[in-house]
């Protein structure tokens, strides 16, 4: 099973930025092994957050984002306590979900 | 030190055996600490005349520096048939930048890149270069190519140590990191004017 | 350092090399770096590592909640600042790595052949690096302060400056061949002086770190042990005295240096 | 900290991903039935990327801003942010021009959230990096040059 994501998210003067690392290796598929076999491209393909039950970004990613993402951005609202939960998953069928409240 | 030598010698005679027993656990523990790994064998561990004379911060004293020299000198194989720098210098630049070979990693001994540019530039269109070395960009356009520093370009590739014995530049020929052949590539990516390190 | 005049030809090259610059940018990564600090990828291992601090585990199921790191059973706040360190229990100095793998042996009772002949990145190595990026975030911004009283301390000290200038392998690199000098490179990475207080400080507080290269977090151990991979020596064994050794060194020389753990490199 | 792990959803087969998402109310169902635009990332010119996603000749903006430094000291890690003042921006995509695959990743801004989103690209070599911003319907485009280099001992 992947790694938790690791999510913070902060709200101040009305816009809460929301910073999120992924642990994802993000294969592009065009490298190869130590024995010259290529390597299956592994990569997280869509993503999304959403405050409370409101989408708040949702992304598409490609083998050319680096391996453990980061991904910042920030919107209007969001208090202390709100509930942040961000999902991705990759060309593999993997998931992830994590949840963190706004600080 | 030498001030300490004067005000207590007794001082001295008592670190000096301490030095020496310093320096023989340091050398027992370079080997305990390591084990051999593929082609890095514990052989590597122990030190030639070169290494043991180099390996504090200060150099050893000129004579000692120059009988060194001499001996190192004496090791470099100059070309048989005379011909320095008669090789590809497209070859030559791929064995400045490859920086592989010789480590617990690397399956073979042979096939390995000279490192040219973790140390020195060269193309100065390569940003990414070394600076550990001085700067060999336009090498033979600024230096000529006379017999002499033909001569002694063959020889510092060849064993760097025959100019200065404690040179940070690893001795090519004579380590057997690089074979003849890439030896006059690197050469011909020195001088040929074709080259981009003449451009 | 080590500039000598030899021949004629070598005077007129270091002439030369000044007239001819390599390019005229400076290679200056400093905008690049700072960038990479907020959200750093080494903060996903010290989420795995505090987990594993706290889970119970190995053949005594136990945590390492009751492991001493130098300041009492379970204080991890600023015990890496202090290390490498002289244990009177084990009778030995240690690094962070090493006493981990006591506290693993003693506590869990994973014996320390798991992680000594192990790989990096593997299994209970493997599993002490995310620890490490745990209790080293835990001294994050703290002053390097490494005790030498000692006289064990003391010899690991001078035996690591000794280790430090060893020429050895199949191309006569010792450590000081790149880090000797101020302001060298190797192509685009620039090598701190380790024989100064400032640089000492500047990479020992600066490992562990996530390497953006291979996407990978690089403990002391395994820095120095990839060091000497590309110094061409033998194998060094994982916490052997070299390894602390040269770690007593570098702590010690960059004592009162500030820790900025975990790093982010190249 | 860790709470985040307790939450974990554990993805089973039958169920598409999204669909297992949805169903779990995590995502709206819109979005699973959104597919990854594969013909955008598998794109092998800057043109059929653009063209992919459906931005056609985008106009350049002053009004884009990309955060991005000068030179990288590795390629595998470049952060790249965008901020676009157009209004009603509601798309942004990221583009690496010399990259085997160009579009490295897009946002679907709704209405509330700021245009202004970082990430951090592989770059393979010195590359202009694009931000393409669709604002009110149309297109928009801005670029920087981000120079890679090597370090190391390179063994």
């Amino acid at each position: 099973m992947a790694s938790p994501m690791r999510i913070r998210a902060a709200s101040k003067d009305g816009v809460t930025e929301v910073r999120v690392l992924m642990s994802h290796p993000m294969e592009t598929g065009q490298r190869k092994d130590s024995s010259g076999n290529p390597i299956p491209a592994h990569h997280i393909t869509e993503l999304s957050a959403k405050h409370n039950d409101k989408v708040v970004l949702s992304a598409q990613f490609g083998p050319s984002v680096s391996t453990n993402p980061y991904l910042a951005f920030k919107f209007k609202g969001g208090a202390s306590g709100d509930k942040l939960v961000v999902s991705w998953v990759d060309n593999k069928g993997e998931s992830r979900t994590d949840e963190v409240q706004v600080s | 030190m030498k001030k300490i030598l004067m005000l207590a010698p007794l001082a001295l005679c008592a670190g000096a055996a301490l030095a020496a027993d310093l320096d023989a656990k340091v050398a027992e523990m370079m080997k305990t600490s390591f084990k051999a790994n593929g082609i890095a064998s514990l052989d590597r561990q122990v030190q030639d005349e070169i290494q043991k004379a180099c390996s504090s911060p200060n150099d050893p004293d000129a004579a000692t520096m120059k009988r060194l020299e001499e001996a190192q000198l004496a090791t470099i194989q100059w070309p048989a048939d005379g011909n320095y720098t008669g090789g590809d210098w497209k070859e030559g630049a791929k064995i400045a930048i490859s920086g592989r070979g010789l480590t617990w990693t690397d399956a073979s001994p042979d096939n390995n890149g000279g490192g040219c540019y973790n140390c020195h530039a060269m193309d100065p269109a390569e940003v990414s270069a070394g600076t550990i070395g001085p700067s060999l960009v336009g090498y033979a356009k600024l230096r000529g190519s006379s017999e002499e520093v033909v001569k002694y370009t063959w020889g510092k590739l060849w064993n760097a140590k025959a100019y200065n014995a404690c040179s940070n530049m690893p001795r090519n020929g004579y380590g057997k990191i690089l074979t003849e052949a890439q030896i006059r590539h690197v050469m011909a990516y020195l001088f040929d004017p074709a080259s981009p390190v003449n451009k | 350092m080590r500039q000598k005049t030899i021949a004629a030809v070598l005077g007129a090259a270091s002439v030369l090399a000044t007239a001819t610059a390599v390019t005229a940018q400076d290679l200056n990564f400093d905008e690049y770096r700072q960038m990479l600090a907020d959200g750093n990828p080494a903060e996903l291992f010290e989420m795995e590592g505090e987990e594993l601090w706290r889970t119970a585990r190995g053949p005594k199921n136990a945590t390492l909640e009751q492991c001493d790191l130098g300041l009492g059973p379970g204080v991890v706040e600023g015990a890496a600042a202090q290390m490498p360190r002289y244990f009177a229990d084990t009778g030995k100095v240690q690094d962070l790595e090493s006493r981990l793998m006591t506290c693993m042996e003693t506590l869990q009772g994973i014996p320390s052949a798991e992680v000594i002949n192990g790989k990096f990145r593997q299994g209970e190595r493997g599993k002490i690096a995310s620890l490490v990026a745990y209790v080293v975030t835990h001294s994050n911004g703290k002053p390097i302060a490494v005790d030498l009283s000692h006289p064990k301390m003391k010899e690991m000290y001078a035996m690591g400056e000794k280790a430090f200038f060893y020429r050895a392998g199949a191309m006569d690199f010792s450590c000081a061949s790149c880090h000797g000098e101020d302001g060298k490179r190797i192509r685009a990475t620039s090598l701190p002086n380790i024989t100064t207080a400032k640089c000492a400080a500047e990479g020992w507080g600066s490992w562990p770190a996530y390497r953006v290269s291979n996407s990978q977090f690089w403990t002391m151990q395994h820095r120095l042990w990839d060091c000497f991979r590309q110094q061409r020596t033998a194998e060094p064994i994982f916490a052997s005295d070299v390894t602390i050794a040269l770690s007593v060194f570098m702590a010690g020389k960059g004592n009162g240096g500030q820790a900025v753990w975990p790093g982010v490199k190249r | 900290m860790n709470n985040q792990r307790r939450d974990a959803l554990k993805a089973g087969g039958g169920l598409g991903v999204f669909g297992l998402l949805a169903a779990a109310g995590l995502i709206k169902p819109e979005m699973a039935l959104a597919a990854w635009n594969k013909s955008a990332f598998d794109a092998k010119s800057m043109d059929a990327a653009l063209a992919a996603i459906g931005a056609g000749k985008p106009a350049d903006s002053a009004d884009i801003q990309i955060t991005a430094p000068d030179i990288a000291e590795n390629g595998a890690v470049v952060p790249v942010g965008v901020v676009s003042n157009l209004p009603k921006t509601e798309y942004v995509a990221i583009m690496i021009e010399k990259n085997p695959s160009m579009l490295a990743a897009s946002f679907e801004i709704p209405e509330g959230t700021m245009a202004d989103v970082q990430t951090r690209v592989k770059m393979g070599q010195t590359s202009d990096v694009f931000a393409v911003v669709k604002a009110d319907g149309k297109f928009y485009v801005a670029k920087k040059e981000v120079k890679v280099t090597l370090g190391g001992c390179g063994g």
